[in-house]
């Protein structure tokens, strides 16, 4: 088990340093499609860190990802502060904010806490309108940058980089053993001494930092805030879905889930300019029906395959 | 080729699909099969028809940039039409800008558009700025109030969202400095599926004027609840979608005097041309703001990539920024790729939503006050 | 044998739910290196008591001592770590883990824990002594009822707890497989392990339990050696049914 | 009466049963012994129409074939099921559990009948009517299951190791009910572990390895006979 | 008074988004991310009747129920039976069908759009009345009324008849359900079935006061989500009562503290509620 991990590891290391090629030999289209698949690999593996051994579906991201966006853009428009200040403090903002949610949340199990974080970047994104509408003001949230798509790139792809290794380290570790066993059966947790609570605060409060540390990389692209686009529950479905597609049990799994994912999108919203949507819904439905077990199942299936024959 | 090809990236589906459907969509439709039916567009190689390549942006951003991107660096169109909304304009600037495509900004009303036009050199905004907008409305209500026809008191409601914020933000100075005062001032989370409190709490003042920053749908909702609570203002103001014909469609003669964002001078033959041919072509009508607009942008498009004769952007792009053009608006020219012509409240008059305060056109018809919903 | 000092302490204990009190104004001691029997009727509290002593539940009054050492009012965790371990009435195994997984479970983050090379051994070294030997390999999913419950053993012993407390974890079993069981537990008792059992086969209580505790209705109704509770008129008209 | 002829079930490659023939009349108790992993569970929930592998092979009760209906019909046939585990609504409460046995068109008839006795049987049951049934002590489930089981107003009752969890002296009052019941025109058809006092009360039964019949004798037969006694009763009651 | 019944008409509304939901994810257990859109077909039907044959939006109801509920029995029974049956464990069912209900919701969002892309808005009772001394408008008047008449039959349903009792049963456990000799294919389908029926009839409803668009469904199933969970999954009355809840919460701070604050004080609610009740108002630990 550990030679196979360090293996993954060095695997993905390779992978990375490929991946910091892609701006160098294409920018424009390719590039823009790289940005947005790794956005979401940084945004699915971080999920994966909290959702895939407790096996809880939290829909919060898109509430994180709103909290980076929006405090960059009302950092740097209504009160001049620099990006990279806001950059910093908008994911310790989540971390608390993701502590709060946690320890709030604890005695929710199941589809209780699924509908909870949903409601969560909802409730979130009216609070800070409001708040903002009240009594900050505001002229717009303009995030204007000197960033191309090949910076945010590179920070994305640190970002997804950084969130893998921290989950590579935490599976090796007694928290990741701990989760796992929580995603089992959480009364035996307990009654083998672990604190399940503090376990699965701790990693929520992981996710929630990296989440909002890539709306805050990504506002800069959207050079224009609009609460009601970045807290989206659109993102936190998406986020969901590819994961899943990916496959949850495996670290790498979202990885190998995002970008098939993305490509299919790409290919039908290319093909198809007027029913995207109708043709991306039967999509899924046949990745439902065909891809039982995400793709890392297919994949898993076709090295079985390969090795037996 | 014997072809020009033309991109376009606006949303289909997603919150923004319902007014792009009205403003954007339609208007591309029927200038290309215009361009079209003409023989095409006049270059110094011919005539070359249009060529159209839409996508669907489903109203984010990220899908946005990535069919920009498509359309610049796959599809390597010739030109493209600048986006919907504010947002997606601002979003996509650095591509149109990296590629040197001219964007005549339409849908996209901001208080930066000095710092974005010169960060953006190919950037060019037709509706004028946030400020713009709401100094139009203050001059509708001070000219009524210095006439002594409605007392200084306003009911002010906004969406919670960017736009929202934004014009309550520039609003609330503007009115006070101009002797106004806000009895009534809130906000509405964007969605709120029940607007009754809101008309009733502005119902509760004596304002004589209601003033609602307000997105599609809750225009409509806010318009039916006056309605029913019979709110007794002199000046009901609406944003965005006041101008929309399915607005008209919806209240018929209960929305005699109702005032709103945008407006047009539907009695210029020009004006008059363009919505008959709209309604052939695409079977309905054009609304009574945003689409003239958006006509009249690609008609300046056309003007100047026939004059330059060749799919050069850069030239195409300076020559809009050094000469003026004939459209359905008027004759319109940019000064720092900003243009100065532009409606900014029109009035519901006899079932046609009429231009009472614009920036440098004639024609606007003179304000009347509200009197009851019957 | 059952001379050894007392380490675990329950005081009056009580626990109502809503209107029932399931365990009574309850006292009793568990001294080192015995085992205790907690018998008594279908819904007689025992469970629930186990479930107060392993800190699934708060009691409504009365305390629980492990060693001087408060446990009422810690939650579950706490309590392990603290040094009490259990098995579950209805088996509870890791489904997603392995086999030594499972086990392991049980030491990381127990009373005396264990991480890495050492506890992979120790793993392996109690599925052997639980008899799973064979089935190390298995998917958890592949074993037998009575596996499942040697797995249950095994982990619940791998952070070596100073107190064992076991919920019918001889129930289901044919007769060969209960002699093993018993065989398992007394075992475990040799080597000076203190255990509570609660049990509703009474070979079992005998050949096993030093002491034994009996509920009725949530309250203690005998209390001393297998043969002087069984015979107790009371407890044979409460539970045993006469012969 | 309840045959049973060549009944096969597989899990996959697993063969657990490999074809098992038997029959249970009305009136009767016959009891199924075996080992862990016999095949004991799956042959019961073969029957029932619950079993999630492949089964093949002949049931039928007083006739009508039941191999080719769904759950629910072989229900409404008469035949009542209490598995392993007990399966009871645990988030409904005691009488709403007995009210739902009683959910086949023709146990409707009987409600009220059959609640009686179930009442008689398990007077706790109507004490604690209106108790969450998940809160309920195991043994106390348990009564509930059986309860709710007799609601259905069966021609044969299955169950399950009935007397896992139960004290000894509900075991033996089970063991009588049992009778009782059966007694009343039921056939009754048990797996258990306990076989002492299982064999006591059956009329007949069965010993099941591997998942084929190796045995069958009338009960008094098969509690004095020495292999029986040597592989079930063996060292229980020794010691 | 005004709050309160303002309050109630809002509430409602929430029920008629609601109790179609609950049926589907507590019976059926499919957690229908379609829910929303299937409420917005109803009212794109209510639209087109009305605009192109001024069809009255009560009478499109009568032929929008029947429609979705065959239309709704048929999606259950190709497409999310076999994951259902597929299924190795109820973790594996919900992310099934979170996967499967979100492919429906934009395939519908893409028909719908294809159909007509614009804003769906019309005037039907949108007439001022009166209730104790309250100016209501008609049209939610009507909605809050038909949705207490459905409100008041399914209760009545599900707790007094055999088919309702089965509902309830198969919504609590299914493997005891099938004990009992309960059909619960058949009785999954129906609950389904019968919650797209409740769904599309309170689109068409509710488009006649508010105006809606066909990308505007996953806000209506975020509402339902969320009511259903406040109330408890698989309690038609916990679905009822929360909707009410919210339907006054929300009134009672738009009017006296801030209409900018009623989607925080509904998830302030929502969270106080499940703080306190981690299973919802009438739900049950394990559901
Ligand atoms: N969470 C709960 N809520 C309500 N009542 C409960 C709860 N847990 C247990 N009870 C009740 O408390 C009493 C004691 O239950 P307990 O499970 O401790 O019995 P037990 O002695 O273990 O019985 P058994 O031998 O049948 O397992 C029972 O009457 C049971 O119904
Ligand atoms: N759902 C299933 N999937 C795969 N294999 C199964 C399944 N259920 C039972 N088996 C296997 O089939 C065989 C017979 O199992 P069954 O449960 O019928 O035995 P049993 O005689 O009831 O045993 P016990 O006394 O332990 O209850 C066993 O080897 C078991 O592992
Ligand atoms: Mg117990
Ligand atoms: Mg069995």
């Amino acid at each position: 088990m550990t030679a196979k991990g360090w293996k993954d590891l060095v695997l993905i290391g390779v992978l990375v340093l490929a991946a910091a090629f892609v701006p160098l030999v294409t920018d424009g289209y390719w590039l823009s499609i790289a940005v947005t698949a790794m956005m979401y690999i940084a945004l699915t593996t971080a999920w994966t860190l909290f959702s895939g051994p407790t096996h809880y579906i939290s829909l919060a991201t898109g509430a994180f990802f709103g909290v980076g966006g929006y405090l960059v853009a009302t950092g740097m428009s209504d009160h001049d502060l620099p990006f990279w200040l806001m950059a910093a403090i908008a994911p310790v903002v989540s971390v608390v904010l993701a502590a709060l949610i946690g320890a709030a949340t604890l005695r929710l199990s199941g589809i209780y806490f699924v509908i909870f974080t949903l409601g969560l970047a909802e409730m979130i994104r009216g609070l800070v309108s409001w708040v903002q509408n009240n009594f900050l003001g505001s002229r717009g949230l303009y995030v204007l940058t000197d960033f191309t798509e090949a910076h945010i790139y590179w920070m994305l792809l640190a970002i997804a980089a950084t969130v893998y290794v921290i989950g590579w380290l935490i599976d090796r570790s007694r928290l990741g053993f701990a989760m796992k066993i929580i995603g089992n059966d959480e009364g035996v947790a307990k009654h083998l001494g672990i604190d399940t609570a503090r376990a699965k605060v701790l990693l929520f409060m992981v996710t929630g930092f990296f989440s909002t540390l890539v709306g805050a990389i990504v506002a800069p692209r959207y050079s224009y805030i609009e609460p009601n686009q970045v807290f989206s529950p659109e993102l936190s479905f998406m986020v969901v879905i590819m994961a899943l597609l990916g496959g949850t049990q495996k670290l790498w799994g979202p990885i190998i889930g995002v970008i098939p994912f993305i490509l299919i999108w790409e290919t039908i919203t290319a093909s198809f300019p007027n029913a995207t949507t109708l043709y991306l819904g039967l999509c899924f439905l046949a990745i439902v029906y065909f891809l039982p077990n995400g793709v890392v199942g297919l994949v898993q299936k076709i090295i079985a395959k390969g090795r037996s024959a | 080729a014997d072809t020009i090809r033309i991109g376009t990236v606006a949303p289909k589906t997603g919150p923004l699909a319902g007014g792009a459907l009205v403003s954007q969509w339609p208007n591309v439709d029927l200038w290309i099969q215009e361009v079209n039916e003409r023989g095409g567009l006049k270059l110094k190689d011919g005539q070359k028809k249009i060529e159209l390549v839409a996508y669907d942006d489903k109203t984010n951003p990220t899908e946005h940039i990535k069919a920009v991107q498509r359309l610049a660096t796959q599809d390597k169109v010739d030109f493209i039409i600048a986006p919907y909304g504010t947002g997606f304009n601002i979003a996509a600037a650095p591509i149109y800008a990296k590629y040197d495509y001219p964007q005549i900004a339409v849908t996209s009303v901001t208080d930066q558009i000095g710092e974005l036009t010169e960060r953006y050199p190919s950037l060019f905004f037709t509706l004028g700025s946030t400020t713009a907008f709401v100094e139009g409305l203050r001059d509708v209500l001070v000219k009524l109030k210095d006439e002594g026809k409605i007392n200084n008191k306003i009911a002010m409601v906004n969406v919670a969202d960017a736009f929202g914020i934004e014009l309550a933000e520039v609003a609330r100075p503007t009115f006070e400095a101009a002797g106004f005062e806000l009895v009534y001032d809130k906000s509405y989370p964007l969605g709120t599926p029940d607007l009754s409190p809101i008309v009733k709490g502005a119902k509760a003042t004596d304002a004589d004027s209601f003033v609602a920053w307000s997105y599609p749908p809750d225009t409509f909702g806010l318009t039916e609840q006056a309605v029913i609570e019979d709110l007794n203002v002199k000046v009901f103001y609406t944003a965005v979608a006041t101008a929309f014909p399915a607005y008209g469609g919806k209240f018929g003669a209960q929305i005699e005097n109702v005032l709103g964002a945008g407006g047009v001078n539907p009695d210029t033959p020009e004006m008059q041309a363009y919505r008959t041919k709209h309604e052939e072509v695409t079977g309905k009508a054009p609304d009574y703001w945003a689409s003239a607009n958006t006509y009249a942008s690609l008609q300046i498009l056309e003007t100047a990539i026939e004059a330059v004769g060749e799919v050069n952007r850069e030239a195409v792009t300076d020559y809009i920024k050094t000469h003026t053009f004939d459209t359905i608006m008027g004759p319109i020219s940019f000064e720092n790729q900003n243009s100065n012509r532009f409606w900014t409240v029109g009035q519901w008059q006899g079932g046609v939503f009429r231009g009472v305060v614009s920036s440098n056109i004639d024609g606007a018809v003179d304000v009347k006050l509200k009197d009851g919903w019957k | 044998m059952s001379t050894g000092r007392s380490i675990l302490t329950v005081d009056r204990l009580t626990k109502r739910f809503g209107g029932l009190v399931a365990v009574n104004d309850l006292s009793f001691e568990v001294r080192e290196h015995e085992v205790m029997g907690l018998i008594g009727p279908n819904g007689s509290g025992k469970t629930t008591t186990m479930n107060l002593i392993s800190g699934a539940f708060a009691p409504t009054s009365g305390t629980i001592h492990l060693e001087g050492r408060r446990l009422s009012g810690l939650g579950a965790h706490e309590v392990t770590r603290a040094g009490v371990s259990r098995t579950f009435q209805l088996v509870r195994v890791l489904p997603g883990l392995s086999l030594i997984d499972n086990v392991i479970a049980g030491a990381a983050f127990g009373h005396k824990r264990r991480w890495g090379g050492p506890a992979k051994e120790q793993a392996v070294r109690l599925l052997q002594r639980v008899g799973l030997g064979a089935q190390i390999g298995l998917p958890v999913s592949a074993l037998t009822y009575i596996d499942q419950k040697r797995l249950e053993l095994a982990r619940a012993l791998a952070g070596e707890p100073e107190v064992l407390l076991l919920d019918e974890w001889l129930a289901g079993l044919n007769p060969t497989e209960l002699q093993e069981g018993i065989a398992l537990i007394s075992d475990l008792r040799r080597e000076g392990r203190t255990i509570i059992l609660v049990e509703h086969v009474m070979d079992a209580i005998r050949s096993l339990c030093d002491r034994c505790v009996v509920m009725n209705s949530g309250a203690k109704i005998a209390e001393g050696t297998p043969q002087a509770v069984l015979s107790d008129p009371e407890v044979i008209r409460a539970y045993l049914g006469d012969e | 009466m309840l045959t049973v002829k060549g009944l096969k079930a597989a899990y996959g490659m697993h063969q657990a049963l490999a074809g098992v023939d038997l029959r249970i009349a009305l009136g009767e108790i016959v009891v199924i012994l075996g080992a862990n992993g016999a095949g004991k569970s799956t042959l019961l929930r073969a029957v029932a129409g619950l079993c999630e592998g492949q089964v093949s092979g002949e049931i039928a009760l007083d006739g009508l074939p039941l191999h080719t209906l769904p759950p629910e019909e072989i229900v409404e046939a008469g035949i009542a099921f209490v598995p392993e585990g007990r399966g009871i609504f645990g988030d409904l409460s005691v009488s709403e559990n007995l009210q739902l046995g009683a959910y086949s068109r023709h146990a409707r008839k009987n409600r009220i009948a059959n609640l009686e006795r179930v009442y008689d049987l398990f007077p706790k049951l109507k004490e604690r009517g209106r108790q969450i049934a998940r809160t309920m002590s195991g043994g106390e489930q348990q009564m509930v299951a059986i309860g709710r089981a007799m609601m259905a107003d069966p021609k044969i009752l299955m169950l399950d190791e009935p007397s896992l969890g139960l004290s000894p002296l509900l075991s033996k009052e089970l063991f009588q009910n049992l009778s009782r019941i059966s007694a009343t025109g039921l056939g009754v058809l048990l797996v258990e572990q306990n076989a002492k006092l299982s064999l006591g009360i059956s009329d007949r039964g069965y010993l099941i390895e591997n998942g084929a019949i190796t045995g069958e004798d009338r009960a008094s037969a098969l509690l004095h006979d020495p292999a029986v006694q040597a592989a079930y009763l063996g060292g229980a009651t020794a010691s | 008074m005004d709050i309160l019944i303002s309050g109630l008409l809002l509430g409602g509304t929430y029920a008629l988004v609601a109790m179609g939901l609950n049926l589907q994810y507590g019976v059926a257990r499919i957690m229908n991310l379609a829910n929303g859109e299937t409420l917005v077909l109803g009212a794109l039907a209510a639209f087109l009747a009305f605009t192109a044959i001024s069809l009255s939006p009560l009478v499109t109801m009568l032929v929008v129920a029947p429609l979705s509920f065959a239309a709704n029995w048929v999606a259950y029974r190709l497409l999310l039976r076999p994951l259902v049956k597929r299924a190795k464990s109820p973790g594996q069912l919900e992310v099934d069908s979170i996967l499967a209900t979100f492919g429906i919701s934009f395939a519908l969002v893409g028909l719908m759009v294809s159909i007509h892309g614009e804003y769906y808005t019309y005037s039907f009772l949108a007439r001022p009345i009166e209730i104790l001394g309250t100016t209501v408008a008609e049209n939610r008047l009507v909605a809050a009324l038909v949705a207490a008449g459905i409100g008041a039959a399914l209760v009545g349903w599900l707790n007094f008849t055999r088919t309702g009792t089965a509902v309830r049963a198969v919504s609590v456990d299914r493997q005891a359900a099938q004990l009992v000799g309960i059909n619960v294919a058949r009785v999954s389908a129906l609950a389904f079935a019968l919650g797209g029926a409740v769904t599309a009839t309170g689109g068409t409803l509710i488009s006649t006061f508010i105006t809606l668009d066909g990308s505007m469904g996953v806000i209506f199933t975020m509402k339902a989500l969320i009511i259903v969970i406040m109330g408890g999954v698989g309690d038609l009355r916990g679905s009822i009562i929360a909707a009410i809840v919210l339907g006054l919460v929300e009134t009672a701070v738009a009017s006296l503290i801030d209409p900018g604050l009623t989607l925080v004080s509904a998830y302030v609610i929502f969270l106080g509620i499940l703080l306190f009740r981690p299973q919802g108002l009438f739900g049950k630990r394990n559901a």
